[in-house]
């Protein structure tokens, strides 16, 4: 046996060739996701942005899913390795192992979804994702008969609960005595899971339903399709062809277009390091209502949801952390 | 839970949530008392929900619980060749068998719905109220109005029960489980009994897979059935291998599982993840004190 | 194949693991090829992804290769003594918290002190998870495999709980741990390289247990209890269900190691996705090792190298990351199929 | 019906089981199918039976059947040498499955206590063959091979596990049984069942039929003669000095075993045979001698020398590991307590000298046990118990499924050893075996111990052992 292991790793040594110098000059993008692109949600939105990258802009571009701290410092090491330009770690968890590659490769930008601490060459994206959902809570707080309303989120993870406060305290502006629930599924993937969730608040009064929870929050889509006077509220994509009836409106996260606009200013040589926050000014966040229920709101809603979000924009309204349910 | 629809509405959720549990739970018993442990159930049910969605994202709901319950079988059919042709070994072809279920289905998701996924282009069963059932207190919204795959689910235990112990095959079946060599030297063709119960419980596990899509979510995603075939054969042991037994464990576990969502969504200090674990340490407790030193047929998870 | 001698079945075991490894490949190749991918890039890809370069081999193979040495070695001690361990997943997030809290707390401690406070932490914790299941099987005879399978889940709520309750890192908005302190990290082997110390560490392991099982007596007691429990308690005149007992125990601690040396060499903070499925994958690297430490490093090894290529293959030639796990079930099933005799 | 069997052969691997056997069974009679362990006896009838397939030769004019459903529609019924009922099952389920019934519950339970009533074989139809004695499990056996109207009854070896009285039972049932029309085929190897039950005889002698006629022309020795080749020369006896006192039981009661307490006394030098029906205790007795397998005093003392050598009657699972090689084997009985590093080139040395010692066929100590034929694998289990110098030796049914050749050498292993010095508890199923081995003679009964006098005719032991035959 011994005499063969030495073989293996003889043939390994051989073949252990220079592979590595394939430097181009070419601007490349790649993307490394925590999840599957076919969410339809979180990682879906990134892998459209890298499509619109290539599409668009022109330029090569590679994805990989990697779902373990293990494999996304490999990822990110592999793809500096290759040379990439700007490399995308599409999560907050991408941060601690982003800076520790950093300093190896600094002619390569990363770009860390969610994260926060800028570098010379880690780059923060920062969606202010709170601040649709607050005009979609005041939207949820309006149309509530039951004055309960119910978030369901994938997992505790800072961008879903900042979006679950500004939903809330949205509800609490337009009506101060509404009620909120938020129950968190532990999984992304288990649609049974988000409709029994969505169910159960339903049971418990509630008629408005916003998610954060991608593949899984298709169950709460058809929780609220089921039930009578139930509505619902999208996340991160404009979601009203999943219900077109009950969807009332959805906060959107443009990921193609925040990803897009970091490309193209390091395409053009423009780009410098900083904390890229998007906000409602940006136009990456956004509020899309479904034109077909418009004419269901309450009067004067719209204008008041256009002063808000003027305000927010503004900077004179703004949406706190941690609210109590 | 002081609203008095909500115990109602509790338990109409635990048969909801049962029902998949149930499903494939049975399948499993008939596999189990043949002498054959099938882990790949996860897999053959996860099948069984891609093959559902596929089935009804292009023929409409009967295609899709036909194709369902033909995936699981297509995925027992494999583990029957690995356990009982090969006779490898049961544990691990099933767990293998899931593993490589869940690459592949994640594929074949990509090949038929491209990236965006099946979102909820899918028709799902509604609930169907029984005539007459429905209007029993309690008993009526809670068990009959539900979907036609529970309700199948309700003719599926008492025909388990007497397949197994009122007929020449059961009879065959159980003498497969408990002693495969005094089974065959009765005459039971041992290899083809426990292929037909391994068959049998792919078919389930199929059936309940799609029941998780067609009767539930309306969609397929990625690794959807999370662990539920796992449970499904621990809601076995827990069931004393007995169909009857098995449907009231499965009850216990939907109501595990859909009292943890209603606590949840009370609001409560109470960290979130407690919930998420409860029904599993609820069935491991259960192992423990209710099934105790009942150890199931005799010859569980020997080749013959 | 008929074997008489141990020498003759050493040899069947590794022409039996090849062969099954080549069919394997072979078999994805077929399937690359069905799916309409470009094959020969794809296998480049797989290549170079492994072995392409000293990187490659040392930062990606053989990191990756190290939790499935580890975890591997962890199923061949229960499965040698008749415990077929399913809950090593379970067990290395156990083993992960406890070490990640272990490392929160020493500080400054000298290194070498620090790691093994850090390892002994996790081996303690996979060992105290792993009782539950040793405790119902010995008092009310629950079968391993259901009671550890179960437990997989909650050690995933565990973990989801300590990063966003008692282990959060102190700004609380994250889900995930402070990092651990340096004194608990394990050094790299060379700057730019992603390889750690925890693999030298796994290759002692899978060399202390060939020794522990081969020329101890302890080890000849568990194995005599797997291969034959009957005989070893009559003739052999040993605590079957006893050793049994402690065979599970000790493969609970070295699955609770392997996410000590995660958190140690690797990420250095808890995270909720630490584990791909190594529990699951090292049934399969143990069973090609055919349940020998020695095969298991080689297996764990070559495994590794196919995640790593895997990896390539979907950065490099787009081929879906899901492809693997299709890989990795044909290698098992066709190990299985060729070693049915013994089954 | 008559069974004909026309030059059946078959092969396993390089060895030939049988070769271009014919054998014949007439209605109205019983034929008794003799042979030493490994003749072929049981393949012969395995393949009347269906459950193999010959390699050449046909049944009845045809091919052989593909099953043992097959062999039944036929009208063929068998007893197989171990049980084969189903623990967990109704004796009714066990009945129906054989027959191939399709009634089951308690249609099943009507038509099986009809059928019980019709042989005159009563049995507890509807409780679960775990629930029943020895004798009504044998009987369970004959009910479910006549079940499906069988009206040729093959039996293998169905007396072993009976005592004198109820074998007297068993034979009178088979004569009545081919009085009636009935064909059987007895297999045994105890000539004098033959004599009692037989109206004709075949004689299978490594596969190949050495004599097969009419009873009335033989003699014993004629019949002896065709199963072994010559004359086995009677084995040397003699009894050692009676030295002192190795094993003592004063007042013991074992846990789980109720009646009366054993006292009794051991003593170097001496064979004991014990004298039991399955299921009586006795394997628990020689157990607690031997201090294995955990099983409890309730009361009294025992008090045994050691050390003390145990010689299982399952060697394949309880007296060595399959897959382990030899010298691990020899391991198992000799690892001492505590641990300790192994020195494998010392116990592979020990090995060989074992395997030399006592002519052990291997291919050495490095083989795998698995690979030794079941008379090497025995004389393994006994050189390896023998080699630690043991005080006290323990051996239960330490011949099963060995030729003559190799249970003389068994015997007379065991002589040597109590001429040593060492004191000797033999169980055989075989009574026969026990009174030729024994010096002293005990029976063990509903879990009661009596020692007997050596000299005790046949018959009278047979009452000993069946006071407890009857159901519990």
């Amino acid at each position: 046996m011994r005499t063969r292991t030495v073989v293996l790793f003889a043939c390994l040594l051989v073949a252990c060739s220079k592979a590595a110098d394939r430097g181009q000059t070419a601007v490349r993008v790649a993307l490394i996701t925590p999840g599957s692109i076919t969410d339809a949600a979180w990682n879906a939105g990134a892998y459209k942005g890298l499509r619109q990258i290539r599409d668009s802009l022109g330029l090569s571009v590679s994805n990989i899913e990697a779902r373990t701290p293990a494999e996304q410092e490999e990822a990110l090491r592999s793809y500096a390795r290759q040379g990439y330009t700007v490399v995308f770690g599409h999560g907050y968890e991408f941060q601690d192992p982003a800076e520790r590659v950093a300093q190896d490769f600094p002619n390569t930008i990363f770009v860390v979804t969610s994260g926060e601490r800028v570098r010379s060459n880690v780059v923060p994206l920062v969606f202010r994702i709170h601040e649709a959902t607050y005009l979609v809570g005041m939207l949820a707080g309006a149309m509530t008969h039951t004055g309960k309303i119910g978030f369901v989120g994938g997992m505790e993870l800072p961008p879903i609960k900042l979006g679950y406060d500004g939903w809330v305290q949205g509800a609490k502006a337009v009506r101060p005595d509404v009620q909120s629930r938020v129950t968190y599924l532990n999984t992304f993937d288990d649609a049974a899971a988000g409709k029994e969730a969505a169910l159960a608040m339903i049971r418990l009064g509630v008629d408005q339903l916003h998610h954060n929870a991608d593949a899984a929050a298709l169950g709460v889509f058809s929780a609220a399709k089921e039930s009578p006077g139930v509505q619902v509220y999208g996340a991160n994509g404009d979601q009203v062809s999943l219900a077109p009836d009950r969807v009332v409106a959805s906060a959107v996260v443009d990921l193609p277009r925040a990803f897009l606009l970091v490309a193209r200013d390091v395409k053009q040589g423009t780009f410098t390091p900083r904390v890229e926050s998007f906000g409602l000014a940006s136009g990456v966040i956004r509020l899309a209502t479904n034109p077909a229920l418009e004419a269901s709101w309450p009067a004067g809603l719209k204008g008041r949801i256009q002063a808000a979000r003027d305000s927010i924009v503004a900077g004179t309204l703004k949406i706190t952390e941690g609210t109590t349910p | 839970m002081s609203d008095p629809i909500l115990p109602v509405a509790f338990a109409a959720a635990a048969v909801r949530v049962g029902t998949p549990l149930a499903l494939a739970a049975i399948g499993e018993t008939v596999t189990e008392k043949s002498g054959v442990i099938n882990l790949g159930i996860e897999g053959a049910m996860l099948a069984g929900a891609f093959g559902g969605a596929a089935g009804a994202f292009h023929g409409g709901l009967a295609v899709g619980v036909v194709a369902g319950t033909v995936a699981g079988l297509i995925v027992a059919t494999l583990f029957a060749i690995m356990a009982i042709g090969a006779r490898a070994d049961q544990v691990i072809a099933g767990t293998a068998i899931t593993l490589g279920v869940t690459g592949l289905t994640g594929l074949l998701a990509q090949q038929v719905w491209g990236s965006a996924g099946a979102g909820l282009s899918l028709p799902t069963f509604p609930a169907w109220p029984l005539p007459v059932l429905e209007a029993a207190p309690f008993i009526g919204p809670v068990f009959f109005r539900q979907s036609p795959l529970t309700y199948a689910c309700y003719l599926l235990i008492p025909a388990t029960a007497w397949l197994l112990f009122h007929t020449r095959l059961g009879l065959e079946i159980r003498a497969s489980g408990e002693s495969s060599a005094s089974a065959a030297a009765a005459g039971v063709a041992v290899g083809r009994t426990r292929t037909l119960a391994t068959l049998f419980g792919g078919a389930c596990a199929g059936l309940a897979g799609a029941s998780l899509v067609l009767a539930q979510v309306g969609t397929f995603t990625e690794r959807m059935t999370g662990g539920r075939g796992f449970i499904a054969i621990a809601i076995v042991a827990l069931g004393r291998w007995h169909p009857w037994g098995v449907a009231i464990a499965s009850l216990v576990f939907g109501g595990a599982t859909a009292l943890q969502y209603i606590f949840q969504a009370s609001g409560t200090v109470i960290p979130y993840q407690l919930f998420i674990a409860m029904p599993y340490l609820l069935a491991l407790a259960a192992l423990g004190v209710a099934v105790g030193r009942h150890r199931g047929p005799a010859g569980l998870g020997r080749p013959h | 194949m008929t074997v008489s001698t141990r020498q003759g079945e050493l040899r069947r075991d590794i022409s039996q693991a090849i062969g099954a490894f080549v069919v394997g490949m072979a078999l994805l190749a077929l399937f690359l090829l069905v799916a309409g991918f470009d094959v020969p890039a794809s296998l480049t890809a797989l290549w170079h992804g492994a072995f392409g370069s000293w990187y490659e081999f040392t930062s990606a193979t053989l990191v990756r290769a190290t939790p499935l040495i580890i975890l591997g070695l962890a199923f061949t001690l229960g499965a040698k003594a008749g415990m077929l361990n399913i809950g090593m997943e379970g067990q290395f997030a156990a083993g992960a918290i406890a070490a990640t809290w272990a490392g929160l707390q020493i500080g400054n401690a000298p290194p070498l002190i620090g790691v093994t406070i850090t390892l002994v932490a996790a081996g303690l914790a996979g060992a105290v998870f792993v009782s539950i299941p040793t405790l119902l099987r010995a008092r009310f005879g629950v079968t391993e495999v259901i009671s550890t399978l179960l437990l997989n889940f909650v050690g995933a709520a565990l973990v989801s709980w300590m990063v966003t309750g008692p282990l959060q890192e102190p700004t609380r908005s994250y889900p995930q741990s402070s990092a651990i302190g340096m004194a608990a990290r394990l050094p790299h082997l060379g700057a730019g390289s992603r390889l750690h110390a925890g693999f030298l560490f796994a290759v002692f392991l899978a060399l202390l247990l060939f020794i522990l099982l081969n020329v101890t007596s302890w080890g000849f007691r568990i194995r005599a209890v797997g291969a034959g429990p009957r005989a070893a308690a009559i003739i052999g005149r040993m605590p079957v269900a006893g050793i049994g007992a402690w065979a599970l125990l000790w493969s609970g601690a070295l699955a609770g190691v392997g996410g000590g040396v995660e958190i140690s060499g690797v990420s250095y903070a808890l995270y909720q996705n630490l584990s791909p499925g190594y529990g699951f994958t090292a049934i399969a690297v143990a069973l090609l090792g055919r349940l020998r430490p020695g095969l298991v490093l080689v297996s764990a090894i070559l495994f590794g190298a196919l995640e790593a290529g895997a990896a390539a293959m979907q950065r490099d030639a787009a081929v879906p990351a899901v492809a693997v796990q299709v890989v990795e079930a044909v290698v098992i099933l066709v190990m299985l199929l060729s070693m049915r005799r013994r089954a | 019906m008559t069974l004909h069997l026309q030059q059946i052969s078959k092969s396993y691997g390089p060895a030939a089981a049988l070769r271009d056997v014919t054998f014949t069974a007439m209605p109205g009679q019983v034929h008794a199918l003799l042979g030493e362990n490994g003749a072929g006896k049981s393949t012969l009838m395995h393949i009347a039976y269906g459950m193999l397939r010959p390699d050449s030769g046909t049944i009845n004019g045809k091919n052989g059947f593909d099953s043992p459903r097959a062999a039944r529609a036929a009208g063929i019924g068998m007893v197989h040498q171990h049980f084969t009922s189903i623990a967990a099952l109704t004796v009714a389920e066990n009945i129906a499955l054989t027959a191939g019934w399709c009634e089951t519950g308690a249609a099943a339970v009507t038509r099986a206590a009809l059928i019980v009533e019709q042989l005159g074989l009563p049995l507890p139809v509807s409780r679960h063959a775990e629930n029943l004695s020895v004798q009504l499990r044998q009987r369970l056996e004959i009910v479910k091979a006549l079940a499906s109207d069988a009206r040729t009854l093959l039996l293998d070896e169905p007396t072993a596990v009976l005592a004198p009285r109820e074998v007297a039972e068993l034979l009178e049932f088979l004569r009545v049984f081919a009085a009636r029309g009935g064909t059987v085929v007895l297999i045994t190897h105890k000539l004098d069942e033959v004599f009692r039950a037989a109206d004709r005889v075949t004689v299978l002698r490594r596969g190949e039929v050495t004599l097969s006629d009419t009873l009335d022309l033989q003699t014993p020795r004629s019949l002896s003669r065709a199963m072994i080749g010559a004359d086995i020369p009677a084995p040397g006896r003699t009894v050692g000095p009676r030295g002192k006192v190795l094993v003592r039981a004063d007042q013991l009661i074992l846990y789980g075993a109720s009646s009366s307490p054993a006292s009794f006394e051991i003593h170097a030098g001496e064979i004991v045979g014990v004298a039991a029906i399955d299921g009586n205790g006795q394997r628990e007795l020689l157990r607690t001698i031997a201090g294995v397998d955990g099983v409890g005093i309730t009361s009294g003392t025992l008090t045994v020398a050691a050390p003390v050598a145990f010689i299982p009657e399952d060697r394949t699972s309880e007296g060595m590991i399959g897959p382990f090689t030899l010298a691990e084997n020899l391991l198992l009985g000799t690892l001492p307590r505590g641990a300790s590093w192994i020195d494998w080139r010392a116990i592979h040395g020990q090995t060989e000298t074992l395997l030399r010692t006592h002519d052990v066929r291997a291919a050495g100590s490095g083989a795998l046990a698995e690979s030794l034929s079941g008379g090497n694998q025995q004389k393994f289990v006994l050189a390896r118990a023998l080699a630690g110098n043991p005080q006290v030796i323990v051996a239960e049914n330490p011949t099963r499924g060995l030729d003559l050749l190799a249970t003389q050498s068994v015997h007379q292993a065991l002589r040597d050893a109590a001429q040593r010095g060492a004191a000797v508890v033999v169980h055989s199923s075989d009574l026969d075996e026990v009174l030729e081995i024994a010096d002293r003679l005990f029976v063990v009964a509903r879990h009661e111990v009596t020692e007997l006098p050596t000299n005790t005719s046949r018959d009278v032991v047979g009452d000993a052992m069946l006071a407890v035959a009857t159901p519990r």
